[in-house]
């Protein structure tokens, strides 16, 4: 009862619950006052993180590991502090327009903050080369949306696509071609229609015919089209399948909410 | 089929460098396409292009330094073009801190670059350089959001009093005739425009807020990401127009004439996206012509 | 361009390279970037919360009248029992460790609330209703718009499906699972094609300003 | 210089025209006197503002209103211009000679008084309507080119704005659905899609009624809305709505339930309308009592229903389950793996890192994350292995310390347990990020946890991850991260599998009997979606939330 407060959960739960079905005062204004303890409560929090952070580091420069990289932890932090606090001395606020303290923001958090985000682009790339490969069935369907809604937002993407697609029709086929006859029965023949229907995809692709005037009109189509294949990509099979996830996770977090609210679910507290 | 094995593990680091060269040497070229114009931006540029000059272009940077390289080039290209119109840009921000740092930034920037270029005798028809409460003002920031804009919209000067350097507004020539937004006229007879920089949901804010009641002219420039939700308003006839992400930027500079970041950023995009799809082919190359059954 | 600016350029682009250089491996510079860049992010936050958060709620809490300025202090004595986590107390006086779960119950407490109704209000019914589609007999709709339709009803459907707990996909039925994960596969590729973009444009970012800021190449 | 001032010498005793429109309105602070400037505002130095007689106030050049603080009952008002011509006069300060402006008050212009009071009787309320018929809505494909009509029995009830493709007709009735649209560009009239649409519940508007007047009046309509800071209030001043024709006493008046509407959906702004009548001559002005929220916010009624609907089934369930009664689970494949990761790692002889992700402990992906925490802390505990826990919430931090403890204390092993290695990290997400992926490289865990709330730095420290060789469990229900944990994780819990694993982890046959209670609900919303879908086809639509 007292070590394990799951009747504050509870009270405090039921109360934001009901408070958003009755629109007069005092609920409305309760409910204010909650989300204002939130942040207070949050401060004093906060206390605590700073403790946990300035102790690890001053114990390992203490046992005389790391004393550089916790040093500079530890300086750059007080230093940080002693300047705010000037700054809200100085000009009323640390974060007031003319105020210094922003430097620091400005030069060591902001690049930072951006050049950490910005790795991305290389991991990105990475992972993508490293994971995106056609092992079955479902991760060939990952890596072809993953492609045409790439190709489908650039400039000059469409222009890229086709080559692509084509190269990759023909290497499918000449895979399947090449490996059907290691397999038995069903899988063999599935796997040489497969093979012949890459093949032939490929090769409309690259029919040189004139058509309506124009050369090469199987891959004039997939230039044509791309942007607007990856527009429905994205706002058909991707919105069905991310709303079927997301009510799912709606569900999921109501009974989990519920198990929480009634104190089955206590794992998080002791 | 020993070089198709080594095709499957090409070492991350080599990957790494390809894609910061296919992004960093497109800038050192200076060269970029043209990008497809897309009627939203277009009507955004027809608008301020058309206005007389001497309007006023109110600039809500309501973004931090995580949406910077996208939002930023819009904010860069939106100034230099009205300063080439003649429009006097006012810069307010709702994101704190952070979005007076972002906008601060952006549009220093522009008068920088813009006053260099009438010391070079680009812009004959101006005889001295940008000056700050003249050309333009910086309101800053004030804690409120929403009342903000409803303040705004029967008196300015009851939000912010004082701009950034902490002169009184009365005292600014920019501010002479400038009590509250619907100063900024109607669509059909407009005397400026205020436009929205947004990352988050402040831009809903000022749509359904501060537009709703005001009805003064409006357009959004948005992160990719959030861009979508804002078509709404524009099916609404809400805003006349919305730059979305880094290739709304990049229509913009486009049609104001000039190749700045976010023109050259598109050629970097499109080559790294390339890139990476063909990445991707040379790993599935690999993976399927090295693989024994 | 004064000093401090000049000062602050140079230092910005020297963190740039220090976090780039971690992509070939960890190194001293990275090591020591990471460090400072915890330490004054941290000190930064103090002040953040402070100045957005905690002045402001304290100041309008304390505007309230005569008795309800009580619930503020109530707040300020809740929030304090946190402090019992604190590592001098926690060595000290381990015995009231405990204390400090009341004020994470009430947070949790009040996250719980909200999400029993939020997530209903917000999510299960206008999504599900979005999904009443039309399938067929649509007048003046052409072939596309029903085609769009059925994707979506069966996309929905059959991602839902895919999460059933208590059912044995087997046999049959495993075609569920099949066409679930086909649906789950195409909508996570999308995303992951769709996000590139905005994560290049943070690395052009980032280029330019070493490019223009920094070295004045363009 | 000189010829900017002689203009304003040039104006000379002009004839001054009183205020327009004088309008008295009703706000909780007083009676607030609106009017619109005078054509020749130019030349008004002030408006004065006079209550049965006697001088009150005044408002400066630019202001066209007053507010009468703390005034009640019957009372008249009026309001008179102050103008005049202006003139230059050079006036010494401090030894300077300076032209200064001054003003020669020569005019005054009057409104006609007007006379504002309660009426007893005058009162409004909502109006609900509990699963009812809101209209038929139509639909046409086309784009039209000018404005569109829309027509009901031949008559034209409505003009759209050219473009409109859809249009919701509210005061239909049931079984009349004779419509028409019509381009009025071209001419082309078409027989629209047509839907009835129906409410789970509906609210129809503000139903006004008062004692019957043999006059005719304008009804209007103000409103004052407070918001959620508590301070901020947002007032319209009255508005016309509708003309009341000599004879009616009642209104409902629909045009407010859109507004009001959109205020009782989003959380909880607190509102007064307020409604007038206003004589033809504008001479006299009745006001209502104020229109307040009702105690229960009926718009959100379903969301109630849905809450108790889902908790009896969640207990029902709960009993069964305690009865006695055998559940069936399937194999969650990445949880299967949880225990696994642990003790590969052991075996490499390498600590285990947990991070739970950027959310804060009100977040309740992070309250699983955590009681996952509680089941992989206990497996390392009985491997000997260490947990490492950066933290981004200094809340989170403080309860994972607890939970870790807890579970090597349940164990049997407390005396592994090291505070110093569960700590908070930075709130900044890429602090934090960094901070993390560097972790990871420099102690080479044997195993990787990242489960909790992700946003953009969910690859940035499953990357590093990756680089060191880990095995990496992921789980997340932000779905926008979760195909960058596909690309760079081995076992990748997605969406609500995070939540389900709690209760799978524990092998308790109550928690497990929850995940059935949430079994049906799917189920039941895999046929809702059927079902309504077949009904939308067939011209039915019906809206659970409004």
């Amino acid at each position: 009862m007292f070590r394990a407060p799951v009747w504050l959960v509870f009270i405090a739960g039921l109360f934001m619950a009901s408070a958003f079905f009755i629109p007069v005062d005092p609920f409305p204004m309760m409910q204010t006052w909650a989300l204002k303890w939130d942040v207070i409560v949050s401060a004093f929090a906060l206390v605590v993180g700073i403790d946990s952070l300035v102790m690890h580091h001053i114990r390992r420069v203490q046992r005389r590991q790391n004393v550089l990289y916790s040093g500079t932890l530890l300086v750059g932090f007080w230093v940080t502090i002693a300047w705010g606090a000037f700054a809200w001395w100085r000009y009323g606020g640390p974060f007031a327009t003319q105020s210094t303290f922003l430097w620091l923001f400005r030069y060591i958090v902001v690049p930072m903050d951006a050049t950490m985000f910005s790795l991305l682009a290389f991991f990105i790339a990475s992972a993508a080369y490293r994971a995106f490969r056609a092992r079955n069935f479902s991760s060939s369907l990952l890596l072809l949306s993953a492609g045409i809604v790439m190709l489908g937002r650039v400039p000059f993407g469409d222009w890229a696509a086709a080559p692509i697609f084509t190269a990759f029709a023909l290497l499918l086929a000449f895979y399947f071609l090449r490996v059907f006859r290691q397999y038995e029965g069903w899988g063999r023949g599935i796997r040489l229609v497969v093979g012949i229907a890459f093949l032939a995809v490929g090769i409309v692709l690259l029919w040189p015919v004139w058509l309506n005037g124009q050369i090469f009109p199987a891959f004039r189509f997939v230039v044509h089209h791309i942007q607007g294949l990856a527009g429905w990509i994205m706002e058909v099979p991707q919105m069905a399948a991310r709303r079927g996830i997301d009510l799912g996770i709606s569900l999921g977090s109501l009974a989990f909410a519920l198990r929480v609210l009634v104190g089955i679910e206590r794992g998080y507290m002791r | 089929m020993r070089f198709l094995y080594i095709l499957t593990t090409i070492d991350r680091r080599i990957i790494y460098a390809l894609v910061f060269l296919a992004t960093a040497l497109p800038f050192l070229f200076k060269k970029s396409p043209d990008v497809q114009i897309t009627p939203e931006v277009e009507r955004v540029y027809r608008f301020i292009d058309r206005l007389p000059a001497g309007s006023r272009i109110v600039i809500s940077a309501d973004y931090g330094p995580s949406s910077m390289p996208e939002i930023q080039p819009m904010l860069y290209a939106i100034c230099k073009h009205a300063f080439t119109k003649g429009h006097k840009v006012y810069l307010l921000t709702h994101w704190t801190y952070q979005g007076l740092i972002a906008g601060q930034d952006g549009i220093m920037s522009a008068v920088r670059d813009f006053n260099r270029e009438i010391k070079e005798g680009k812009h004959p028809e101006r005889t001295d350089t940008l000056i700050e409460g003249v050309d333009y003002v910086s309101w800053g920031f004030r804690p409120g959001g929403m009342a903000v804009m409803l303040l705004m919209n029967s008196d300015i000067r009851m939000a912010f009093s004082r701009d950034v350097r902490g002169i009184l507004l009365d005292s600014l020539p920019a501010m002479q005739g400038f009590r509250n937004l619907r100063d900024l006229g109607t669509v059909e007879n407009p005397k400026g425009i205020l436009i929205g920089l947004e990352a988050g949901f402040t831009g809903d804010v000022w749509v359904v807020y501060g537009q709703a009641q005001g009805r003064w002219p409006m357009a959004l420039g948005s992160t990719a990401v959030v861009t979508p939700s804002y078509y709404t308003y524009l099916e609404a006839g809400q805003i006349i127009g919305i730059l979305g992400g880094l290739k709304g930027a990049a229509e913009y500079e486009q049609l104001a004439g000039f190749k700045g970041q976010a023109s050259i950023g598109m050629l970097s995009q499109s080559i790294v996206h390339i890139l990476v799809v063909v990445l991707i082919f040379l790993g599935n190359l690999g993976f399927f012509l090295a693989r024994r059954k | 361009m004064n000093i401090w600016e000049l000062i602050g350029i140079w230092l910005a682009a020297i963190l740039t390279f220090a976090v780039f250089s971690f992509l070939y491996r960890d190194n001293p510079v990275y090591k020591w970037a990471e460090h400072l860049f915890v330490g004054v992010s941290a000190a930064i936050g103090v002040y953040a919360t402070l100045d957005q958060a905690v002045v402001p709620a304290v100041r309008e809490a304390l505007a309230f009248p005569g008795v309800f300025k009580l619930v503020t202090w109530l707040a300020v004595v809740l929030g304090a029992l946190i402090l019992f986590k604190l590592e001098i107390f926690a060595t000290y006086l381990p015995n009231l460790t405990f204390l400090s779960r009341y004020p994470i119950a009430f947070v949790t407490g009040m996250g719980v609330g909200l999400t029993l109704v939020n997530v209903v209000n917000g999510y299960l019914f206008p999504q599900t209703q979005a999904t009443f589609l039309p399938l067929f007999n649509i007048q003046g709709a052409n072939w596309l718009t029903i085609l769009n339709n059925w994707i979506i009803v069966l996309g929905v459907v059959f991602a839902l499906m895919y999460f059933f707990f208590s059912a044995q996909y087997k046999g049959r039925l495993g075609m569920v699972l099949r066409v679930g994960i086909t649906f789950l596969m195409v909508a996570f590729g999308a995303m992951f094609g769709y996000t590139v973009m905005a994560r290049l444009s943070l690395l052009i970012g980032r280029i330019y300003f070493l490019l223009h800021d920094w070295l004045h190449l363009i | 210089m000189e010829g900017f001032f002689a203009i304003l010498i040039l104006n000379q005793a002009p004839e001054l025209v009183p205020p327009q429109n004088l309008m008295v309105g009703v706000r909780s602070d007083g009676y607030w006197i609106l009017w619109e400037p005078s054509p020749t505002d130019s030349l008004i130095t002030r408006y004065e503002v006079f209550r049965d007689g006697q001088f009150i106030g005044r408002a400066g050049i630019g202001k066209y209103e007053f507010v009468d603080k703390g005034v009640s009952g019957p009372h008249t008002y009026f309001v008179r211009a102050v103008g005049g011509s202006r003139y230059l006069k050079e006036v010494e300060i401090w030894g300077m000679r300076l032209p200064l402006l001054f003003w020669k008050e020569e005019g005054y212009a009057e409104t006609k008084p007007i006379t504002i009071a309660p009426l007893p009787g005058f009162t409004a309320s909502y109006e609900w309507q509990g699963f009812g018929f809101g209209g038929y809505r139509l639909e046409w494909g086309f784009r039209p080119q000018g404005f569109v009509e829309v027509l009901r029995k031949g008559a034209v009830i409505v003009t759209l704005p050219p473009g409109t493709q859809s249009y919701t007709d509210p005061s239909a009735t049931l079984g009349q659905a004779d419509y028409t649209v019509r381009d009025v560009n071209s001419g082309m009239e078409i027989k629209p899609n047509i839907r009835a649409r129906w409410f789970a519940v509906h609210f129809r508007g503000v139903k006004v009624s008062w004692n019957q007047v043999d006059q005719g009046f304008t009804l209007m309509r103000s409103s004052e809305t407070r918001e959620q800071d508590m301070k901020t209030v947002d007032r319209t001043p009255p508005e016309p709505i509708a003309q009341i024709k000599p004879g009616e006493s009642t209104f409902t008046d629909r045009g407010a339930s859109g507004e009001i509407a959109a205020l009782l959906r989003s959380r909880s702004p607190m509102s007064t309308y307020r409604y007038y009548l206003v004589s033809e001559d504008g001479s006299r002005v009745f006001f209502s009592e104020p229109v307040r929220p009702q105690p229960f916010n009926f718009m959100k009624l379903p969301v109630l229903i849905f809450d108790i609907l889902f908790a009896c089934v969640f207990f029902g369930f709960l009993f069964a389950a305690k009865q006695g009664k055998r559940m069936f689970i399937r194999k969650i494949a990445g949880l299967e793996e949880l225990d696994n990761a642990v003790g590969r790692s052991t075996e490499m002889g390498r600590p285990i890192v947990y991070v739970p992700g950027i959310g804060t402990i009100a977040d309740i992906e992070t309250i699983a994350s955590l009681t996952i925490l509680k089941h992989v802390a206990k497996k390392a505990a009985e491997y000997e292995t260490v947990v490492i826990m950066p933290n981004f919430d200094p809340m989170v931090t403080a309860a994972a310390k607890e939970v870790i403890k807890e579970a090597y204390t349940e164990a049997g092993r407390p005396d592994l347990y090291n505070e110093d290695n569960v700590f908070y990290v930075a709130s900044q997400q890429f602090a934090f990020a960094g901070a993390v992926s560097g972790l990871i490289v420099r102690e080479k865990p044997g195993a990787t946890f990242l489960i909790g709330y992700y946003a953009a730095e969910s690859l940035v420290i499953a990357e590093a991850g990756y680089s060191v060789g880990a095995i990496q469990v992921a789980g997340t229900a932000s779905v926008l991260q979760t195909p960058f944990f596909l690309a760079a994780c081995d076992y990748v819990l997605i969406g609500e599998e995070e939540y389900a694993a709690s209760a799978y982890l524990s092998h308790n046959a109550l928690q497990m009997a929850t995940l059935k209670a949430e079994d049906v609900f799917k189920a039941t919303f895999v046929s809702f979606i059927v079902l309504f879908s077949l009904l939308v086809s067939l011209g039915v639509s019906f809206i659970f939330l409004s």
